[in-house]
């Protein structure tokens, strides 16, 4: 039992805080609020060669456990970098597990840097459950045709290649019968429409209507891709709920800070000892939630039902602990913590978001009992 | 006791309630229940709708032009036009000025400003807060100086809500640094259009611009646009706050919320069924309806006591927590009904009438904004923390 | 609309305060601790004519409406009395409702004062639904025998009538099949243990094996009393938590006062900022507390499913109140709140056990839901 | 990062466990898992076979008799007593006087006093609270004046866990008016036989006499009895705190209630199925779960750094304040979970070994009880109050 970094880890942490803090400035947030992410970092993150820590030695990558991801994201969530890292996890995740030899030159170009991935999973209706899925593929001469709608696909529109998961059997809630496309960048008969996200980025509306994609971009097997895009998204909840963690982190600097300096009534508001005992409330709740993030990322290579108790745990706390960082820290700031210009909000609605990805914190709750009970 | 409306308060609710039907523009009660932005225009329109009906200054008395509603009047009058997705009526003239006016200002002053509060002729603004101010209003910087027959204003006030449609702003200014911060404080009137003021946008986590700076150099102000006596705004100022304080609970907007927020979750799917049926979300939706109803009865238990003629008082500051509560958490149940569509951000959906559609269901568009926006809910007004001590010296006496 | 009390009402709460201020004295609780009331109290009570409030004009009382109850059960709960008035109400009310001519005489008994009622309904594995009965009565010669095991019956022993439901017909779950019997204290083939409760006042276990009641003892119409009791436990309901409400006041009572002369640091504890925010929330959730027993007393004699969503909303949240108000108020004390001698922990107690009569704050409110859903 | 235990310590792991099946006595082990009350006897006989094995003071140096456990040997031991229901060790003489005479106490009063901790000649108990002193521990008033070779006290000590049972306190005395509060306060070890000794039980709202005051009038205490030096007692006070801090959460506490818990909503009815799968109490029982869970990891990243030697800081206020909510909330929900047969209020019932039998289900008894008497942990040993103004001033710096 060992709750230190790594030596690597560290100094990937420490390197990563560096970057990061002097990287993500106003210019580049701007920028990345047109294009979806900023040229500028992203190309920093690539020269850093980060997203080798998503991927194991195997796969290209030096990394890829559970610990890695979190030293990732909780720096990316601290610095709030707009950036599509995460769809590199998922996406890049996906293919690495199931790709063919050629596909999987993708991860090696994602770990030496600079490409652009993204995952056209959740559907209008599919909510957070992975398996309704509605958009089919079927064959159509030598290749497959695509019919269907993917929504709030996140980086759809900048992705260089993007996962399609589709239906080629069975039907919505059934996991027999999904399966996995990867499609190349202004592929025909793909309508995007483009747009920003609350907590920076893009995302797209991905409409097929007869796309045509050749046999060979099929990932893995027909119909059995369940199981991988559930193995995925465990790990981009992992990462998720440290990018959250990351967030939080600075969302409480910045209420310390500004609890130690504003004046009000002739004193620091931090010395009203009603503020004091709500910001060590959320303290408490802060190490909670790093302890769950550590529970899920050291549970990512366990078995699947284990895996996955730990999946809605973590994400049903993280959920319920964001909600609370972001409204209490808005709180204690009053006004100015509600305003564009302070630093705060961007957290914030990165936090508020959290709920949004993979399900929020009353959906895995009810699962977590389910799992519980199975 | 009894929980039932009189007959004469029931025939009222009639009466609004058909009003409504027959002159609520569809355009405008579709703006508010999807939660579009509503313009300048908007507003206008609506307010000339209700004045046409003399309905439009429920608070006022009729020697003024207002329809000299009780309480419980007022209270049904609210929940109808809330019920009825009716635009909110822009307080800073009707429900704040105006009741300064006709209780501190000059015969001239209230023939000369009331009737353009009520025709539209003056959009007013608030000048109360100022940078660093907070929750204490008396430490008012912004300064007057005598000049003649004129003020000489300098200073900045801040937060001021829809400041970029108003052509007129009450302001509290300070015309002496003599006694306590509450002793040296005036009662200004200031035309937006004179030289030496800037108006300068603040915008929101929400993206929405809907406060603002205004900064005053050297701004010169006639001495006939004081109200009252120099140096005693502060007592007026707080009568001010005392009348910004009915419907403080906001039941009506509760009650629509909610309303939507079930429209909602009848509407999303989740697992293949109504996310109404989920459990626990549903347990989640019958617990804030559950304190939305005893808040009701709260706020029904002062506006009663109000309408025999008693003044509230920690009662307020309960139901502006509470309320404030209650209002916040539909909007975060809300946000999280409307699931990953609660992502995009795209302000321009937001405008009626313009090209770019909501990106997923039209309920889901305004759901991170709204919930975004009303944190303000519990900051501005008294903040919450500021109501609990109220609360608590008041009634414990501590 | 019209949030005053009427003169009588007044004048009855104004009496009530001010006998039970005197009355309930160390000496009067603990003569309750061994016999489950206090003879004194309840003689001054009976005096009082109090139960005459519960009951209406036709019934021979003066009251008998929501209203009435509140005023007489917030009494109650404000002083800690430990007499079985919910007691009256509940059986007596039913009674009321069902009873033949004779059987009336006892309602008449009872607003006279002196008689003590309880009604003998919920068994071990029926927790709080209505119609989850399993005690059997038979048709025995010209009467009934009775076989089964009812649970925690309130003021059971100390009963001189008590109501007890069976099943005629029909399996656990069916509201249909439901009887009532009117049962004189020391019938045979009862075995009864009596025992104390954490809430003061005693309850008793009652098996009957083949007890013989008389074909007058049936209440009602054989297999039609699910309305009647629904009826009486909404009331007893609404009564319990007016009860709750008055020991609430008092609790926070006691709060304020101990905030105010305790002396920490140098000063008394009220000036602590954060104790001071607490007090303010505890203060909320009465007023809540307050309005939701107006709303439930403004309903009991709406149509039924009005009256039932008030019963599950106003139980869910005078429970959740209740528990808050018990743990803040100990805890704003702190040990001296945790010991037998000083007054708060007798009506912390009462709160505790507001959850375990008539349904938990839980359990209402998957109610409500189900209900709202109809 | 490794979330797994070494070899090492699994194997230490199953022999905590292999010892406990040969050597916890079923008896026991029944009373803890029903919550019936333990006698001296039952705890004495717990100790002597824990000493037996020398596993009795797992935090002392084995030169003193202990076992030498780091603090990950201590929590996997812990772990594996509370999951075994047996009885907790009595902690103030192993866990709290020994570590101060280890370190402060004379080479004499260490040869005298620590064998008789460890084989039962002494039950401790703790003098520290005062009357109206709440969390303000050093406002000690209890004195101690030299006279020849010894101190005479007088003065009252309160809420003496288990003084009914002890032969000996240790308390803190005045011993000097000078200075700050902290700077007069001694170290001094009394026995309960002496004359002068009263002890009186406070019972609690669980109808337990589980606390005592303690009164003092002329006691002579020979002056061997002291701890360290004189006026010197704060600094030892404080060790002796910090050393009470080790397993302030309670994971295993917490652990076994969650399990009890659990265990008892599936034997409880409600709507004809079991307790347990009912969605809002599932989802209650979930959330209290999952909070566990990482509570847990907190804690071993607490234990694991004071493995390696660090000293924990605020992270133990942390742990004190989440580890009672989530106890606490356990004990709520079983409360709930049990249904009307948490009201019967039967003594008796929680005496092992008489004729009043459970009114209910046996795992019934002991819920209110718990529930009652647990609120003292968020009130004792620095109230969750104190915790967070500790937490606040130390990671806020504020």
């Amino acid at each position: 039992m060992n709750f230190q970094l790594t030596e690597e880890r560290q100094m990937l942490q420490d390197g990563l805080r560096r970057y990061l803090g002097d990287a993500v400035t106003p210019e580049a947030l701007k920028a990345a609020e047109s294009t979806g992410f900023s040229p500028e970092v992203w190309a920093g993150l690539s020269e850093m060669g980060v997203a080798g820590a998503l991927f194991t030695e195997e796969q290209g990558g030096f990394g890829g456990l559970g610990f890695d991801l979190m030293t990732v994201f909780e720096e990316l969530g601290r610095a709030g970098a707009p950036d599509p890292m995460l769809e590199v996890l998922l996406a890049g995740g996906i293919i690495a597990a199931l790709g063919s030899e050629s596909q999987q030159a993708l991860v090696e170009q994602a770990v030496e840097g600079g490409v652009q991935l993204a995952f056209a999973h959740n559907e209008p209706s599919s909510r957070y459950d992975i398996d309704r899925i509605e958009t089919r593929a079927e064959r159509s001469g030598e290749g497959w045709s695509l019919t269907g709608r993917k929504s709030v696909v996140v980086n759809g529109a900048q992705a260089d290649h993007v996962v399609v998961s589709v239906r080629t059997s069975g039907a919505p809630g059934e996991r027999e019968g999904i399966s996995l496309f990867l499609m190349p960048k202004g592929t025909d008969g793909v309508e995007i429409r483009d747009y920003p996200l609350s907590q920076g980025g893009h995302a797209a509306e991905m409409v097929f209507d007869g796309a045509t994609l050749p046999a060979d971009a099929l990932l893995g097997e027909d119909g059995a891709a369940y199981d991988a895009i559930e193995t995925a998204q465990a790990r981009a909840t992992a990462a998720l709920c440290a990018d959250a963690l990351g967030a939080m982190e600075t969302a409480r600097a910045l209420t310390g800070d500004y609890l130690k300096t504003r004046k009000q009534f002739g004193q620091p508001i931090g010395k009203f000892q009603a503020l004091q005992h709500r910001a060590a409330d959320m303290l408490i709740e802060i190490e909670q939630a790093r302890s769950a993030v550590i529970n899920l990322c050291g549970h990512l290579e366990a078995d699947r039902d284990t895996r996955e108790i730990h999946v809605s745990a973590t994400k049903h706390l993280v959920g319920k602990v964001a909600r609370l960082v972001a409204e209490e820290a808005i709180q204690m700031h009053g006004g100015i913590g509600m305003t564009e210009e302070y630093e705060l909000g961007r957290f914030a609605r990165r936090l508020s978001m959290l709920d949004q990805r993979f399900g929020d914190a009353t959906w895995h709750l009810g699962r977590f009992v389910r799992l519980r009970a199975a | 006791m009894d929980l039932n409306f009189t007959e004469e308060q029931k025939a009222f609710r009639a009466e609004v309630r058909g009003f409504l039907q027959e002159k609520l523009p569809q355009r405008l009660s579709d703006k508010v229940r999807l939660g579009q932005r509503l313009t300048k225009e908007d507003y206008e329109e609506w307010h000339a709708i209700l004045n046409e009906k003399g309905w439009l200054a429920g608070n006022w008395p009729k020697e003024h032009g207002g329809a000299g509603w009780n309480a419980v009047e007022r209270h049904i009058f609210e929940e109808e036009t809330t019920a009825a997705s009716a635009p909110r009526i822009v307080p800073f003239g009707l429900a704040m000025l105006g009741p300064v006016l006709q209780k501190f200002g000059s015969k001239e002053q209230q023939q000369y400003w009331l009737p353009r509060i009520l025709d539209g002729s003056d959009w007013w603004c608030q000048g109360y807060s100022e940078p660093g101010a907070g929750s204490d209003l008396a430490s008012v910087k912004t300064t007057a100086e005598r000049d003649g027959d004129h003020y000489v204003v300098n200073g900045q006030k801040t937060w001021t809500t829809l400041g970029q449609y108003a052509n007129m702003i009450f302001c509290l200014v300070r015309t002496s640094k003599e006694g306590k911060p509450q002793e040296g404080i005036s009662f200004l009137l200031i035309d937006m259009d004179d030289p030496g003021i800037t108006v300068r946008p603040i915008v929101l986590i929400d993206g929405e611009p809907e406060v603002n700076e205004v900064f005053f150099d050297n701004v010169r102000v006639p001495a006939s646009n004081l109200v009252g006596e120099e140096n005693k705004g502060w007592t007026y100022a707080k009568y001010l706050l005392t009348h910004e304080r009915t419907n403080i609970a906001g039941v009506g907007f509760a009650n629509a919320g909610l309303a939507n927020l079930k429209r909602i979750a009848k509407l999303e799917q989740s697992g293949g069924r109504p996310l109404i049926e989920d459990p626990l979300f549903a347990a989640q939706i019958a617990e804030v309806e559950i304190a939305l109803m005893a808040m009701a009865t709260t706020n029904l238990r002062v506006v009663s006591a109000a309408a025999a003629g008693q003044a509230p008082g920690a009662e307020s500051s309960m139901l502006k927590v509470k309320g404030t509560v209650i209002r916040q958490e539909i909007n975060a149940l809300t946000k999280v009904a409307v699931g990953p569509y609660a992502m995009p951000f795209v302000s321009e959906t937001l405008e009626a009438g313009t090209n770019e559609g909501p990106v997923g269901p039209d309920y889901a568009m305004a759901a991170t904004p709204h919930y975004l926006n009303n944190r303000k809910l519990s900051i501005y007004g008294g903040s919450n923390e500021v109501q609990k001590t109220i609360i608590a010296k008041a009634i414990l006496e501590l």
